[in-house]
């Protein structure tokens, strides 16, 4: 009873291929040739849309949505949907302004209230979700309509306005020089090491490598982009505040979305909750913590959409969520859960702000501003879904 | 003259060549079985003929009584009198039986339903598969093995010139295949043309005229029935000789593992017990079988030792001496319980997610630190998981989607070996695998019991119960009513236990 | 199980006298309609009558249905502050109906058989915007923030500072280099806006028209960020408290002050003498398209660091200790 | 091997319950027991909130969403979703207004005019989600922002009145009593009719029928609903126009959905869309057409809407989109698809509309009605949850 059986097998096992943002998907990579496409077309319309200042602007002006669309990402993934982001966004900058503003607290009180705020508005609609078993849909429109109507309530509809000039920083201070030449050595030096021990480690496992050259030639193309970006930064007046916590949640968030077990959960319970139950993931508990993320990086948005107004207003992040939606579907995020990026999300937040931006800058009529946009949203898309079909033909 | 012919078909899918200039050919009022390995391309193959992969995805010629067809959709084929019963379950389980039956051919008048006439014709439909409930009766409420039944009555009722069954017996009981064979004998007498896919040789000889061998998406030989056996079709299919098909061995069962006591679980919905009074218990080392027939409740008691039963449980449960409650999944699986489920797509796979992640799935804990993955460790224990099942799959982040049904299993199977479990429940764990793929899993069990893990397998097949268990139990009504040693165990007996006849 | 004896309901009130006034708002959610909302019923209760307030959130069906249930309430008179000027002419349309007569407030119900007006002109507010910003920047580069583009107000705002700027554009004085909307009427996009202004223009604008308090809110953000707050005039509407702040501190030049007080007072005043059916004094008429609706027109007063004192702390619409809160106690004007 | 066996089995044949519309599900019948409770509620706190005249408002003021959410359950049911709803009531009610007014049509011709427009655009959105396979989220929100700039344009940002008195009426007139109740007449005739036939029918096939005396119990209630419906809008004015239009649209919508095969075969996309392909079902020709229902259904609404206000602005509809979805999923309508009634979607604009309604009667704060109306829909939907959890476990 020993037969050895020859049954015929080719795994090669693939070349795993890990940039420090974590998968980049075919996509998201044609969503960059969009984006390419859209700045080269603006560029060429106007001297202005390349020029270190606007870039600046670009992605400052981008950073609440893309703050927004790390969060939505997952939430989306998991099957869910988070209409309230927007209203969390209010409420939660109308509460920083009132303890800064109302009640002098220092800075640092006044993110910890925020955050915390955030978090627990998040909690309370994921315990509604996870445990409760109701849609996310009418949860999070109804605390859409609860958020607006408290931040009414407790502003008494009135702007308020701040003064803490360290809090003002937060959304619109910038890095000196200097710490953006730091920060620009330390990515590099954390990316060669990381691609090293990747190397080594894979090598210890006995699994093949990438041949030498070609990982140093993906590392140099990266540290070439890192300098670029710091460089047209420093040419203007630094790295602006904002733009860091964009690149610092969409690191951490990648993070989990890759790395942890949390984040590996979390794309299974999209992909199919009832297999996941049965392997054994914590559903409810996960998806309570999804909201909790998102009431977060809501709060964040809310830190930097208030410190760049220096004021907070009853109408601040209305119809945000929209924008954040649609910033993951244009990166690929699929409604239907169990995949997207959040690299894509981010790319679709840059889509999104680039064209208001460039059709602002050409003083483009307002109704044909709506008409563009829209437009090219779906055009983009088209052309995404078009060229992955024929991929998958050829 | 042959009823169909087709000539020279490939269909390529990204980095797979699914069939390679296949030929195959099928003569009016014949049952011509179609066999291979697990993705050796016989659904794919099936599925160009059927339109679903229309005129220019693939390349070859298909000839139908001898006219060329070219089938840009589906409703094509079944114009040019062709219907399919898919390998996967294909149904709408918020709709009735009767709708499904019907789906896309209602019976209508000026776009509207005729309601009553299709529940009436339905009902007929029904009754001839040997199925009897109500047609209004929601999808949903239907135990897998009912849905492949209406699948079947669905097929049937297009009263088709050419008729293909892609592995329509996998979920269905020895009672329902008898019925199913007796249909398509009839068939055969009125000049159907019948194709016939499954992994089930004694189906195969009963039934078919000739038998077509497929492997590597390459037809390899025709053969007729009377000139043949299952050694050669089995050689030609996996390549090589399989003398032993079930490899049991003596084993030396220790001590007692898991112990159930008057066990009961309520259905989750309705106010009544699936499972009453169940006195159960396995050893360390020990295949313990559980047969019994569709509905008997043997899935309802896996899901509920595993946690993953909504329905109130009553009685005890001990693992190495110690009582146990387990409520969750998470608990089952501390206290070292898995459980392959019967319902592969459904409920064993993510199917968007890669090979990898799907087999790490329950045990990424083990290759992560404060919760972060170690990728290597990861791609490793797939990788050996992957070897070791010899699942075919184009690499380790294929979509397991894509992977023909038996790999698929193969990949829930590596999920639940990677856990490690002390306990190991397998529902119906070779449905629609191949008789290599089989023999691969059976040596892998006898391997786990050898090392020391306690198995209970769940099986409708009773060869295979048969041919792997220490003991057998036989479950019927929800009760374990009957237990045999592997010696005293016959068919027959089992049978006569399953059914409470005389 | 449904009742209907709503007419008797009707009569009820019509025996006890006492006056009841439907006020139907576009809005509550900016700050100035608050103010609006609670002099004018200060001043009706004053009065003895009673006021039924509604706000319809910017929805013109919204407002329609509103005004349909303050009608079928059985108020005397109705007074509106329409969101749309054309979509509420079926409102006076409904009330005329039942007998009921309309006051357009603030703004004027176009193409109707509206009974009276009292308002502050919009197109005024945009001429007094513009011209308070020429005076400070008569020669130079031009930025026009506007409101939102689906607000018809907006459009009337653009209007008026157009009248101011088209001829001196003519004449080559000045130049609008970017005049763009601000999407519902927010500050962000206001800030947007101004960024992209600078940014194109690399910094040589010499004056800004934002049409309101929050969207120069936004403005002068984006100003500051280029140390240009206070350099560059910035206009402004509705006399928020956060404006009047940045006006103290020299960081916005002028905002326009719709003297609510006065509105709201005189509006419930003409209100209650409408529905005891006493003739009104108006000083003049406006045409509506339709007819020449019998006016009251109050005007707007255009707010700086020197008459700050004298209109809007004086009238009690904001308070000194606020207004100055972030100014060293030292500087205080004496009042 | 003859084993022949007893497969036991206790299903019972269902008897089918059909009534004139279309079945009514559980959560369709909480959502009526929500409405009862806040209509009692309001009719408590509030005397005019009963009264015949504001009853009369109310199915007015509901008019424009229900009409909206007829569509919308449809594309939900499908597995899609359309955001474009409501800038096609802006742009189509424009160019019913442009038609009219600027350009002197007949109230006819209008109303084709318009009917084609909505149809016309739904078909572009329709064959872009069907045929090119773009998300249906962002065809439609792209559609939302072209079709709202297109109304700016056309417009040129102004409102459009409109004077022609025909077409007026329809938004605000009124049937005669005389109509209404030949109206309950015909109705209370044709549900006797379909109801012996149904009978006859189901005999001569040999079906079990339920007995004539509950048949005839159930014929009388609802006889005796519309009875009480007539009554009550003729002691006021008579129907309203717009609620006839609900009323004819919802019938239609809800035969089509339940009796016609391409009904059945929309849900059966929306349930397993594989399934569906496999039956040999057109997916793409079916998608397009739900999206020509949804543009069709939106031109209704708009001149609805048009002539309720007498003339078209540049914000109609704007979030109207949202509210039709509300009511869809607060009616029962599954996100996911697959499942949802017309009946309900209505039920569950007549929620919200009552809600509107009645805190604006009661005179609540703004920032209140935000409150209470987002925490009622989400505690509505909470206990509509749960009831139906416990009553599957009883
Ligand atoms: N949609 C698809 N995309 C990519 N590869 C596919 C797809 N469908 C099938 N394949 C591949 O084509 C090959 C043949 O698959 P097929 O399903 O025809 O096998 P099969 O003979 O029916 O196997 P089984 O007995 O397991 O059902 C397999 O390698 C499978 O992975
Ligand atoms: N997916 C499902 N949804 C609802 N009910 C189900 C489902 N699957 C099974 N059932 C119910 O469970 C019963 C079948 O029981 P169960 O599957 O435990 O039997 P079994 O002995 O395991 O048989 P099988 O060999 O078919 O798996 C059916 O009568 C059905 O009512
Ligand atoms: O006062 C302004 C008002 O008239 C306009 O309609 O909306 C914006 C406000 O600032
Ligand atoms: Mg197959
Ligand atoms: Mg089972």
């Amino acid at each position: 009873m020993e037969a050895k059986t020859v049954i015929h097998n080719e795994h090669t096992v693939e070349k795993k291929r890990d940039p420090i943002w974590g998968k980049i998907d075919i996509r998201a990579y044609t969503m960059i040739g969009a984006l390419v496409v859209i700045w080269i077309f603006f560029g060429f319309l106007n001297d202005t849309f390349l020029s270190a200042r606007n870039l600046s602007n670009l992605f400052t002006q981008m950073s609440v949505t893309a703050i927004l669309a790390i969060g939505m990402v997952f939430v989306i993934v998991a099957g869910h949907i988070d209409l309230s982001v927007g209203s969390i966004v209010g409420l939660t900058g109308g509460l920083a302004a009132i303890l800064s503003n109302w009640m002098g607290m220092p800075t640092s009180v006044v993110i910890l209230g925020t955050l915390v705020a955030g978090a627990l508005i998040g909690m309370l609609q994921g315990w509604l979700v996870a445990y409760r078993a109701i849609p996310a849909f009418i949860v999070t429109l109804g605390g859409m309509m609860v958020f607006r109507g408290v931040l009414m309530g407790i502003t008494k509809s009135t702007t308020v306005p701040i003064s803490d000039a360290n809090f003002i920083a937060l959304g619109s201070a910038y890095f000196t020089n200097g710490f953006g030449v730091v920060l620009a050595v330390v990515a590099i030096a954390a990316l060669v090491i990381s691609t090293i021990q990747k190397r080594r480690s894979r090598q210890r496992y006995g699994f093949s490598v990438a041949p030498l050259s070609l990982e140093m030639a993906k590392v140099m193309a990266i540290s070439a982009l890192i300098v670029a970006f710091v460089f047209t930064m420093n040419s203007y007046k630094g790295i602006p505040f904002p733009i860091i916590f964009v690149i610092g949640l969409a690191l951490i968030f990648s993070f989990i979305a890759n790395k942890t077990t949390f984040g590996r959960h979390v794309y299974a319970i999209g992909g199919n909750a009832e297999a996941a139950r049965l392997s054994g993931i914590h559903i409810q508990r996960h998806t309570m913590i999804l909201f909790v993320f998102t009431g977060l990086l809501s709060a964040i948005a809310a830190i930097v959409l208030t410190a760049r107004l220096s004021s907070a207003t009853i109408s601040a992040g209305q119809m945000y969520e929209l924008d954040a939606i649609a910033a993951c579907v244009i990166g690929g995020t699929s409604l239907v859960g169990g995949s997207g990026t959040i690299i894509g999300a981010i790319i679709g937040a840059m889509v999104m702000t680039s064209l208001d931006n460039g059709m602002s800058l050409l003083g483009m009529e307002t109704f044909w501003q709506y008409i563009v946009k829209g437009s090219i949203l779906v055009l983009a898309v088209w052309i995404d879904i078009a060229s992955r079909k024929k991929q998958a033909r050829s | 003259m042959y009823a169909l012919e087709m000539m020279d078909i490939t269909k390529e899918f990204p980095g797979v060549k699914a069939l390679d200039r296949v030929s195959f050919k099928v003569k009016k009022g014949e049952i011509h079985a179609l066999c291979g390995e697990n993705g050796a391309g016989k659904s794919t193959l099936m599925k160009v003929l059927s339109g679903l992969y229309p005129v220019g995805t693939y390349s070859g010629t298909i000839r139908i009584d001898g006219q060329e067809v070219m089938f840009r959709h589906i409703v094509d084929a079944e114009n040019a009198g062709i219907a399919i019963i898919h390998q996967e379950l294909a149904l709408v389980k918020e709709m009735t039986v009767g709708e499904n039956l019907f789906l896309g051919r209602e019976p209508k008048k000026f776009g509207i339903v005729q309601w009553d006439e299709l529940y009436y014709e339905a009902e007929k439909w029904l009754k001839k598969v040997g199925l009897d409930i109500a047609p209004q009766t929601k999808m949903q409420s239907l135990g897998i093995g009912q849905q492949q039944l209406v699948e079947i009555a669905k097929a049937l009722a297009k009263q088709a010139k050419i008729l293909i069954l892609d592995e329509p017996t996998a979920a269905l009981t020895e009672s329902e295949v008898e019925i199913l064979l007796g249909i398509l004998e009839q068939l055969r007498s009125q000049g159907v043309a019948c194709i016939y896919i499954s992994h089930k040789m004694p189906e195969v000889f009963r039934l078919a005229d000739s038998i077509t061998v497929l492997r590597d998406g390459k037809s390899i030989a025709t053969l007729s029935r009377t000139k043949t056996n299952e050694d050669q079709i089995v050689s030609l299919m996996v390549g090589r000789e399989l003398t032993e098909r079930y490899p049991y061995m003596k084993r030396n069962p220790q001590e007692v593992v898991l112990e159930v006591k008057h066990y009961s679980v309520w259905h989750k919905d309705k106010p009544m017990k699936v499972n009453h009074d169940i006195d159960l218990s396995v050893r360390k080392g020990e295949i313990v079988g559980i047969a019994g027939l569709m509905g008997a409740g043997r899935t309802e008691l896996a899901m509920s030792l595993f946690g993953a039963y909504e329905g109130k449980v009553e009685g005890e449960v001990w693992i190495e001496g110690k009582k146990v409650r387990i409520r969750t999944v998470q608990d089952a699986i501390r206290e070292g319980i898995a459980l392959v489920t019967e319902d592969r797509k459904r409920l064993g796979l993510v199917l968007g997610m890669d090979v990898k992640a799907n087999t790490t799935l329950a045990s990424l804990k083990n290759m992560s630190k404060f919760g972060v993955i170690n990728q290597n460790e990861e791609l490793k224990w797939s990788q050996n998981y992957v070897q070791e099942l010899r699942t075919k799959t184009a690499s380790l982040e294929t979509p397991v989607g894509t992977l023909s049904g038996g790999n698929q299993q193969k990949v829930v199977l590596a999920k639940w070996l990677m856990a490690k479990p002390k306990i190991l429940i397998l529902d119906e764990p070779t449905r629609g695998i191949d008789v290599g793929a089989k023999y691969e899993i059976y040596h892998l069990m006898n391997k786990l019991a050898e090392e020391g893990v306690a198995i209970i397998m769940i099986s409708s097949e009773l060869p295979e119960i048969l041919g792997m268990s220490d003991r057998i139990l036989v479950m019927r009504e929800g009760r374990i009513v009957k237990q045999f040693t592997h010696e005293e165990a016959t068919q027959e007996n089992i049978m006569m236990a399953a059914t409470g006849g005389k | 199980v449904v009742s209907s004896g709503n007419e008797t309901a009707d009569n009820a009130k019509k025996k006890d006298d006492k006056i009841v006034i439907g006020f139907s708002l576009d809005t509550l959610k900016e700050e100035r309609w608050q103010h609006d909302k609670e002099m004018f019923e200060a001043k009706a209760k004053e009065l003895g009558a009673e006021v039924k307030t509604l706000a319809a959130n910017s929805d013109d069906a919204a407002q329609l249905s509103q005004a349909e249930q303050l009608i079928s309430e059985g108020v005397d008179v109705l007074v509106v502050v329409p969101h749309n000027a054309e979509a509420s002419a079926a409102i006076v349309e409904k009330a005329h109906k039942e007998g009921i007569k309309v006051i357009s407030y603030d703004r004027l119900i176009k193409n109707s058989d509206v009974d009276y007006y009292i308002s502050f002109d919009n197109v005024r507010v945009g001429e007094m915007q513009a011209k308070a910003i020429v005076e400070k920047a008569p020669k130079g580069n031009y930025v026009y923030i506007g409101g939102a583009d689906t607000d018809n107000n907006a459009h009337l705002f653009r209007e008026g500072a157009m009248n101011v700027l088209k001829p001196l554009a003519e004449k080559g004085d000045i130049k609008i280099v970017y005049d763009q909307f601000s999407k519902d009427w927010k500050p962000e996009e206001a800030l947007k806006n101004m960024e992209n202004a600078l940014t194109a223009n690399n910094n040589n604008i010499q004056a800004v028209i934002a049409a309101n308090d929050g969207t120069a809110g936004g403005a002068i953000q984006a100003l500051a960020a280029q140390g240009l707050a206070g350099k560059v005039p910035v206009s402004g509407q509705d006399a928020e408290l956060a404006a009047l702040q940045r006006i103290v501190e020299g960081t916005q030049t002028m905002t326009v002050y719709k003297p609510i007080k006065e509105i709201a007072t005189k509006a419930a005043e003409m209100a209650v003498a409408v529905a005891k059916g006493e003739k009104i004094d108006t000083n003049q008429t406006v045409s509506n398209g339709k007819i020449d609706v019998p006016s009251v027109l109050l005007d707007p007063i255009a707010v700086t660091k020197d008459n700050i004192v004298e209109t809007v702390i004086k009238d009690g619409y904001q308070k000194l200790e606020d207004v100055f809160k972030n100014v060293p106690k030292d500087q205080w004007p004496k009042q």
